[in-house]
């Protein structure tokens, strides 16, 4: 299958200023996403997880450059969006849209639904002004909507219904890629199988791609093609859902897998609880930035930095960076200060 | 900690370079001639041009700014151009004037401010919260000097009923305690209504906080709620405001000082405007804005005592 | 025998806003067996924090407690006085809540506010209180707690201060300790962490525990009996077990099918249809009925009582009574149960 | 009131729904029985001041030496001042004379310091550096003097105590407007628009003005009280509106002079500022309960 | 001698009629409206200022109550030719600072007012002066550039008072080291008068002690204070309550009130200021002497007296006060008559009225003037608007000639007519020195230069009246009134009088027994 590649991520890396001493000179950087590359194929969903505070949602932005990244390339659809000026950029906006987590927030209170995505319209000049109306009918009754709540403003919406009008104004300039940035998040479990749903339906229709962010894996597993993790402003793992959900590599990946609990009271469990916190952004560790909570972690993991790297034990496209992939594999390393435990 | 406040204090730098270039082109687009004011009715030209050559005013105003805070850098304010003494000791002789009723009205404003908003808040929506508000209210609508007026006209002249040792006296400063009274409470008025006020907001929403939830799912007793974890954290944004109302009494002291004769640095500054006493007017406005910024250093700091939390870049 | 040392019948609070009542709890009935942990679990907006603090009557200004009983060790707390809730509260019954950012005071520091409760309760010293809040912060696993004793909340990470929480809460070793989403702040790891140690702290000091939650997954794992809410009432009490096997009520089933799992392969989410129903404008029959699959007219028009079955569990839903009037198989979001008016004699009551 | 789906619920009994947004504003503003008060007697002010001086019988600037310092009558309501005008009309003349100051001077601050402030918030950095230094500049100076050098400058009139009153009040708008855009350019729908591809003018425009104009308005309401006060604060050291405008302030002003013969001189003006200021603070504040986003909810 | 003689006044009850017997010593209170800017006779000119250097320092002639010069520290002058006189100095007389006063110290003193380093403001008062003589320790000659006839009137003005020498050398060494001229003295002031120096409070109070040294009759109180008290209702208000003894200014409107009282009683002083409406002449349609005149026919001095003074002041004649040296009492003033004025403006073409503008500062008295005058000017069409400007903008402003209209004052502190007229209304004065009308009229510039040279002082009361018809009949000014000093006394006090330049004599104020 010739997959076509999409969004090109290479050596991303997004740091922010931290601003201090005597005349508000730059004295450190929070190094939110640090040297970061990954692909996207046309018409699949790639998943970014990893805990708060990661570089999950700075990655999305700095793709769209709502944030200027600090250094790498994005490619886009053939066009090198890192080197485009502001106008060009615009243009590009038309095919790059992002659906976000709050569905409070997301919307302009004072514009109706109408207006949104009339202006999302105007913005990029997509139909003649006589038309949109109609288009905006349609576009609601795509996200499941009725014609009678296009002059609604958005407090009169419950979360679910923002989060669809989110989404219509997303397709309403007939976008490639979306990024959903914890789009379902912030909604209620049944209304949030209603999100998931449309947008997978969507996606069918409209051949769209999606980098989805989320921290929950549950939805990860049930939306995405592939899966990213990150840690600390890098990525640990990639591959393809199955090998990341039944056959992860990554100690991270492990952890954070058998963190989350199960719903299935019968279902005895192992948990890999992991010691401490997620160390700070602006002072990574040294070497893998995992190995102060990683059971596993040696000498060499504090020193250098792995690589993402496959192992034969893995399937092609999946990748982990940890330096002791065979031997966590093989058993040969023991855990050290490790907690499994039982609820 | 102190390098915070090392660092403060330099940015007030700019500030009052900001400052003392305003002051400079404001004073020098006054229409309105020093020598000619200080010469005085009938004065001949020669007479003039003497004292305008004196006072350096015949150089171009950048001459004039430059060699002027050359002088400033070197804590030289200059000589005042009516009196002769130096504008340091001009200003000395009012500066703590000036200081003392603004602070003594702070002091006023804080208390009783306090005092009324927790009562408000504690008690929101009932009929001493209204009636609090109402008069906070009245007290932030007065015009300052009109209330001064009234003051004196009730509690200098007084009925004749009233007794001798209740009658303030009307005008001056620091002779007598009996000075202090009038101008403390007119200045502090305006003041303490905007702290009632504040304070009263600021408790609202400090007492529909999840800790101070957590205070009473402790069992703790509603005095020790409201005292103890809401008011301290309540005062935060007060502090502010007392840093403001303090700052702004000391420019603002003007209408009052000129009500009840006080010597102070508002009437210096006013006066110096009228006789067009360039030092004096730069001087005593260099001295307002320096202690402005000062007190609001010193609000940052409190700021950073109570609340921790509080990111200072 | 279980003995039941918290009991709550038929709860019902209410807030008064400008726009009229607003009746956040309404019907809310669950036991919490000694020693075990109840999970109560709904949507956001169905009632469960509001439940929490109506037993400890902390209810903003605007709310009220209109109807129910709360038997706490055979004593209805509701008729108990401001003092003597003062001396339940933070001492026989202590609350740990959501966020740990906001419910830790800015401006004390750690050791003040866990002495704080020791010092109210146990006629502690200042000294005492101290050391006692050190062993605390030891027991909830904190490192160096000489130290950070000493700190302000803005100086832990999250995971840290709702340690901290659990510390104050525990400090006069409650009998009962209610946790409102004491982890959904918080990242997957150091939830996970969080979750162990209230589990462990149960096991060593035999408290019971109310684990109020969104997310089914700590249910299933942690909590013994589950009462699950929609719009302010309970529609389901049973034992964990039954709940996660063989859910009654409609919502509860839908829950479950549009639940992504991690761990299984869902092809499609069964998703419940329609929106929770706003709380000024609530349905005059069952609540869930608008949403329901299997709704007939008596579930639109008349609201359904708890009933209780064989087991002791209960459910609010006409399908479990003998006035159902629809099919006697029902099927709800593809699974089937059995209507009790025609398929079984059992008659249930409340 | 069996409906199926609640959102059918909200969609029969309403009309035309961008009213209806107001209308909820409307209500909660109803409902503050303090805004009612306040936004009555504004408006009281507001026609008076305009239709007043129509109304009136008398000349508010004819003297008549003869008939000076009367106290209060059934032919002159507050008396007569010490040219024997009658000051009920002087007083009535002047409320447009306030309200104008307080409007404009408001009005001028208002635009420059929500344009400042919005530029400082929207575009942060250096810009906003400079420009929020120079607002620390006009906050530090001292305002009344401020003012003073501003009327000494452009010589004593309304206009130019208007100027004076605007440009002491362009800080405060340009702080709180800054702090609002500040934490509206943080939501998420400005990130949208821009994903869009929307151009900063719209954001501006479109997106950021409407979101904080609340404070503005009731910013613009306090500060109106605030200005009242300043102007007749100059007109007290000597510098508002040329006589023989009758402009409160330089009435209280004249008047104190003959405070212990003639107290109706102050008392009128002193009152009618007082209760003038009242009112738009009083409106102020029920703006700000009724627009504040914690009743709304 | 002292004691208020109010003839010329024409009112004046007698404020100590019914008083106690004088007692010895006291603290006696002044409060006053502004504090003095400099107590070095050189180093500024302006009323307050010399309040206070007037009981300090003595100059070496005074003037009596209707402006005769009278002796003060020289016994004797005479003049020995038009340009040269010859005083006789008091022996005896001692500085506060114990140094004795003699001719070298006159000396020392004339040459430091006309000393440009000093840049005094009252420089001009002497810079006719060309040599200063020392004949012998008690005999000065003084000699000037052209015969100067006010000389000795110029001499009675403070700024002629006698610093002590000591401070004037220590003056000039602070100079040299680089601090203002009058930096000693202004600080420190030394004199000869009957009040020492005691402490200065800048903004707040001067204190001077009786002088018990002083060669003529001492004064009687202890101790004088001058309190600064900018608003009149609290001057009242402290000397209503006891605070002080004296208030000055009271405003016109207040007397009554105060002379119902039982604590004080208002001491009404003819003062020897104009107010006057200047035109500028420069400008049409004011360069008319007919559109002059005609306002100033609008002009109701009663009503302004009445009205804004509450009859306290003398309506003028013309722009000298009566008992200034040279007052032209036959003189016929323009009379209140709207109809002759709308005559005089149809001849002048202005029958339809105009529009112009009438400026003023910011003084409620003058201000109160210009409304009563916008006012009448309805009556012949002319509509005025009123400006009012900050003191200072205000000088500048009519300096450069930017007015049309304006009302200001002039003050008269020598008493002389030429000080009254000369800077007023010669051409060489327009604009900042005082002509601020831009008159010019070459035979009134010829008769004030000729009044100035003249000795003979019949001859020059002739040509002052001649001086003064002209003005009255050009009208570049319309003079309205001379104001009255009114002071609030206490009833606990005696022996207050002002001189008609509104200096307080206070040598033979003296508390009274209480009753
Ligand atoms: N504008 C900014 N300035 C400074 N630091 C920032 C900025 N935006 C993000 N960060 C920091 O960068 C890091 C990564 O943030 P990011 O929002 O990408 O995390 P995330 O993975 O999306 O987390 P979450 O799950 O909480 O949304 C965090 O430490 C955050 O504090
Ligand atoms: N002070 C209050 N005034 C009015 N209504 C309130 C108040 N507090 C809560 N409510 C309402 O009560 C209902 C129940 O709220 P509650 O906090 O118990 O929900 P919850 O189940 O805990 O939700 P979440 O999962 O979001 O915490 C909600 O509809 C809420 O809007
Ligand atoms: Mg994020
Ligand atoms: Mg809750």
């Amino acid at each position: 299958m010739a997959k076509k590649e999409l969004l090109k991520v290479e050596g991303l890396k997004q740091y922010f200023p931290i601003k201090g001493g005597m005349m508000g000179r730059t004295i450190n950087h929070v190094k939110a996403v640090d040297d970061i590359s990954f692909t996207i194929y046309e018409g699949e969903t790639v998943s970014i997880v990893g805990e708060s505070g990661c570089g999950k949602s700075t990655t999305g932005r700095a793709i769209l450059r709502l944030e200027e990244p600090t250094e790498g390339v994005v490619t886009f659809n053939g066009h090198e969006l890192t080197s485009l000026s502001k106008r060009e950029m615009r243009k590009q906006r038309k095919d790059l849209q992002i659906i976000f987590q709050d569905p409070y927030a997301s919307i302009n209170p004072r514009q109706t639904v109408a207006d949104v995505l009339n202006e999302a319209m105007t913005i990029q000049n997509v139909l003649p002004p006589r038309e949109r109306r109609a288009r905006i009918i349609e576009l609601l009754e795509t996200v499941g909507l009725n014609e009678y709540q296009a002059d609604r403003y958005p407090h009169e919406f419950s979360g679910g219904q923002r989060q669809r009008i989110g989404i219509a104004r997303a397709l309403s300039v007939n976008p490639k890629l979306i990024i959903c940035d914890e789009a379902v998040s912030a909604l209620d479990v049944s209304i949030q199988a209603q999100v998931l749903n449309l947008l997978q339906d969507l996606q069918r229709e409209f051949k769209l791609t999606y980098l989805f962010i989320s921290h929950d894996l549950g939805v990860v597993r049930h939306i995405s093609d592939r899966v990213i993790v990150m840690y600390l402003g890098k990525i640990v793992e990639i591959g393809d859902k199955y090998s990341i959900f039944e056959n992860p590599k990554h100690p991270y990946t492990q952890a954070l897998l058998s963190a989350i609990p199960v719903p299935d009271p019968t279902r005895e469990k192992k948990h890999i609880v992991l010691t401490g916190d997620v160390p700070s952004p602006i002072d990574p560790p040294e070497g893998c930035r995992f190995h102060t909570r990683c059971p596993f972690a040696q000498e060499k993991c504090k020193v250098d930095v792995p690589v993402l790297r496959t192992h034969e034990s893995m399937i092609k496209g999946h990748k982990a960076a940890c330096h002791f992939v065979e031997e966590i594999e093989n058993g040969e390393l023991h855990v050290k200060g490790f907690e499994e435990a039982v609820f | 900690m102190s390098k915070f406040i090392i660092r403060r204090l330099l940015q007030t730098i700019p500030v009052l370079f900001g400052v003392s270039i305003l002051v400079f082109s404001m004073m020098y687009l006054i229409p309105g001639d020093p020598a000619q004011i200080m010469a005085g009715e009938g004065a001949s030209p020669k007479t003039v041009e003497q004292i305008r050559e004196k006072l350096g005013l015949n150089e171009p105003a950048p001459t004039q700014y430059l060699k002027y805070m050359k002088n400033v850098v070197q804590g030289d304010l200059g000589n005042s151009v009516r009196s002769g003494r130096a504008v340091t000791d001009e200003i000395k002789a009012r500066f703590w004037t000036t200081v003392e009723l603004s602070f003594y009205a702070t002091i006023l404003a804080v208390f009783l401010g306090l005092i009324a908003g927790i009562i408000s808040a504690v008690r929101h929506y009932t009929w001493s919260d209204i009636s609090i508000m109402i008069v906070a209210l009245f007290g932030l609508s007065m015009p300052n000097f009109w209330f001064g007026l009234m003051l004196i006209q009730w509690f200098a002249l007084g009925p004749d009923w009233m007794p001798e040792f209740m009658k303030m006296r009307p005008s001056g400063w620091g002779e007598d305690w009996r000075q202090l009274l009038l101008p403390v409470i007119t200045l502090g008025t305006g003041g303490a209504a905007i702290i009632a006020r504040m304070t009263r907001s600021s408790m609202l929403e400090v007492i529909g906080q999840d800790y101070i939830r957590t205070a009473r799912a402790k069992g703790m007793g509603e005095r020790v709620v409201i005292y103890r974890h809401a008011l301290k954290n309540a005062l935060i944004p007060v502090i502010t405001v007392v840093g403001l109302e303090f700052g702004g009494f000391l420019g603002g002291a003007v209408l009052t000082e000129s009500v009840f004769a006080i010597n102070g640095m508002g009437r210096l500054t006013i006066d110096a405007i009228r006789t067009r006493d360039f030092p004096i007017v730069q001087g005593a406005v260099l001295v307002i804005s320096f202690l402005f910024v000062f007190v609001n250093l010193l609000v940052d700091i409190s700021y950073r005592i109570l609340n921790k939390r509080i990111d200072l870049n | 025998m279980v003995t039941d040392l918290l009991e709550v019948r038929d709860l019902r609070t209410s807030f008064y806003t400008d726009d009229g009542e607003v009746k956040a709890v309404d019907g809310v009935s669950f036991t919490l067996p000694e020693g075990k942990t109840l999970g109560i679990v709904g949507e956001s907006g169905s009632g469960k924090s509001i439940t929490a603090l109506s037993i400890l009557k902390l209810l903003a200004n605007n709310g009220k407690i209109i109807g129910g009983k709360v038997r706490f060790k055979g004593e209805d707390l509701l008729s108990y006085s401001d003092k003597q809730m003062r001396d339940i509260r933070g001492n026989a019954i202590s609350m740990i809540f959501q966020e740990p950012m906001t419910s830790l005071n800015p401006v004390f520091t750690v050791g003040q506010q866990i002495s704080e409760s020791l010092m109210k309760h146990q006629d502690m010293w200042k000294r005492a209180a101290q050391m006692k809040s050190i062993e605390l912060l030891k027991l909830v696993g904190i490192p160096s707690p000489d130290k950070r004793v000493k700190q302000y909340p803005y100086e832990l990470s999250g995971g840290m201060r709702q340690r901290v929480m659990i510390a104050m809460a525990l400090a006069c070793n409650p009998e009962i300790l209610i946790a409102d989403e004491p982890t959904t702040a918080l990242d997957v790891t150091i939830q996970a962490q969080i979750l162990r140690l209230i589990r462990d702290l149960q096991k060593r000091l035999g408290m019971s525990v109310i684990m109020i939650t969104h997310d089914l997954g700590v249910v299933a794992e942690t909590c013994e009996f589950v009462a699950v809410m929609y719009a302010g009432q309970v529609v389901e009490y049973s034992d964990v077990v039954t709940l996660f096997q063989k859910p009654k009520h409609p919502y509860t089933i839908g829950l479950m099918n549009s639940l992504p799992r991690h761990d299984v392969e869902l092809e499609k989410l069964e998703s419940i249809r329609g929106n929770v129903p706003n709380p000024k404008e609530m349905p005059s029959g069952c609540r869930f009925a608008p949403r329901c699959p299997a709704a007939t007219d008596l579930c639109r028009n008349v609201m359904p009582d708890l009933f209780k079955d064989d087991a002791g569990n209960d459910v609010r839903c006409w399908i479990y009574s003998e006035k159902w009037e629809g099919e006697s198989e029902v099927v709800v979001y593809g699974e089937k149960r059995i209507a009790q008016s025609r398929g079984a004699e059992t008659i249930l009551s409340d | 009131m069996v409906q199926h789906t609640p959102v059918a619920q909200i969609g029969q009994k309403r009309s035309s729904p961008r009213i209806e947004a107001y209308k909820a504003f409307w209500r909660r503003l109803r409902k503050n029985k303090a805004a009612v008060v306040g936004g009555v007697l504004v408006i009281f002010f507001v026609l008076t001041g305009i239709f007043g001086p129509f109304m009136t019988s008398m000349d508010p600037n004819t003297t008549q030496i003869a008939n000076k310092l009367k106290p209060p009558s059934a032919e002159h309501w507050f008396g007569t001042d010490n040219y024997g005008r009658d000051i009920f009309t002087r007083i009535i003349h002047g409320m447009g004379i306030t309200m104008k100051v307080g409007f404009f001077s408001v009005a001028l601050g208002g635009v420059v310091g929500v344009f400042l402030g919005i530029i400082s918030g929207y575009y942060g950095g250096k810009l906003d550096t400079i420009i929020m230094r120079i607002m620390d500049i006009l906050l530090a100076f001292p305002g009344i003097l401020l003012a003073l050098a501003i009327v000494s400058v452009l010589g004593g009139s309304i206009q130019n105590v208007i100027i004076a009153v605007g440009v002491f009040s362009v800080p405060a708008f340009a702080r709180i407007v800054r702090g609002s855009t500040l934490s509206v350019r943080k939501l998420e729908y400005i990130d949208a628009v821009k994903a869009l591809g929307a151009k900063d003018g719209r954001i501006i425009f479109k997106h950021i003005l409407p979101n904080v104009l609340s404070p503005i308005i009731v910013q613009l309401t306090l500060r109106i009280a605030t200005a009242v006060l300043t102007a007749s604060g100059l007109a007290f050291l000597g510098l508002g509106a040329k006589p023989p405008t009758p402009e409160w302030g330089a009435m209280l002003s004249e008047g104190r002079q003959y405070m212990q013969q003639a107290p109706h001189l102050v008392l009128f003006p002193g009152v009618m500022i007082v209760i003038v200021v009242l009112a738009f603070n009083i409106f102020g504040d029920g703006l700000r309960d009724a627009l504040d986003p914690k009743m709304n909810k | 001698g002292g004691g208020s003689s109010s003839s010329e006044s024409g009112s004046g009850t007698d404020i100590d009629e019914g008083k106690g017997k004088g007692i010895e010593g006291g603290d006696l209170v002044l409060a006053v409206l502004s504090d003095a800017s400099s107590l070095d006779p050189a180093g500024s000119n302006d009323v307050p200022s010399s309040v206070i250097q007037a009981n300090i320092y003595e100059t070496l002639v005074k003037r009596d109550d209707n402006n005769k010069i009278i002796e003060g520290l020289a016994e004797k002058w005479e003049a020995l030719d038009d340009k040269t006189y010859e005083f006789t100095l008091r022996k005896g007389v001692k500085f506060h600072d114990g140094e004795p006063f003699n001719a070298e110290v006159v000396k020392m003193n004339l040459e430091r007012v006309l000393d440009p380093d000093v840049a005094s403001p009252r420089y001009f008062l002497y810079e006719m002066i060309t040599d200063i003589i020392v004949k012998d320790e008690h005999t000065v000659q003084i000699k000037t550039e052209y015969p100067f006839a006010p000389l000795l009137a110029h001499l009675s003005h403070n700024g002629g008072s006698m610093v002590s020498p000591k401070s004037i050398e220590a003056d000039y060494a602070a100079m040299k080291a680089g601090e203002a001229a009058g930096s000693v003295i202004a600080t420190n002031p030394v004199g000869t008068g009957y009040f020492k120096f005691e402490s200065w409070t800048p903004g707040a109070e001067i204190k001077l002690s009786k002088n018990e040294d002083y060669w003529g009759d001492k004064a009687h109180v202890d101790t004088v204070t001058f309190k600064v008290v900018p608003e009149s209702a609290v001057r009242n208000a402290d000397l209503e309550t006891g605070y002080v003894h004296i208030a000055d200014p009271v405003q016109p409107n207040e007397v009554a009130g105060i002379n119902e009282g039982s604590y004080a009683k208002i001491n009404q002083k003819a003062s020897s200021s104009l107010a006057y409406l200047g035109f500028n002449t420069e400008k049409e349609p004011f360069n008319d002497p007919k559109v002059r005149r005609a306002i100033s026919m609008l002009v109701n001095k009663d009503d302004i007296s009445e009205g804004v003074y509450d009859g306290f002041g003398v309506p003028a004649i013309g722009p000298l006060a009566p008992g200034i040296f040279g007052f032209n009492k036959d003189a016929k003033p323009i009379e209140y008559n709207v109809e002759e004025a709308k005559k005089l403006l149809k001849e002048a073409g202005y029958e339809n009225g105009f529009k112009s503008s009438i400026w003023t500062n910011d003084n409620p008295q003058r201000q109160q003037i210009a409304v009563l005058l916008q006012d009448e000017l309805k009556k012949v069409n002319v509509e005025v608007s009123i400006e009012v400007m900050e003191f200072g903008a205000y000088l500048d402003k009519t300096a450069n000639g930017e007015h049309e209209m304006f009302i200001l004052g002039w003050s008269n502190p020598t008493g002389d007519a030429d000080y009254g007229l000369y800077a007023l209304f010669h051409s060489s004065q327009k604009g900042d020195p005082g002509n601020r009308s831009f008159y010019e009229n070459p035979e009134v510039d010829k008769l004030l230069e000729q009044g100035r040279r003249e000795s003979d002082p019949d001859e020059r009361i002739k040509i002052y009246n001649k001086v003064q018809e002209h003005l009255i009949e050009d009208a570049p000014m319309a003079y309205l009134i001379h104001t009255e000093y009114l002071t609030g006394v206490s009833n606990k006090i005696r022996g207050f009088s002002i001189g008609t330049d509104g200096i307080y004599k206070l040598k033979d104020v003296q508390f009274v027994e209480e009753k």
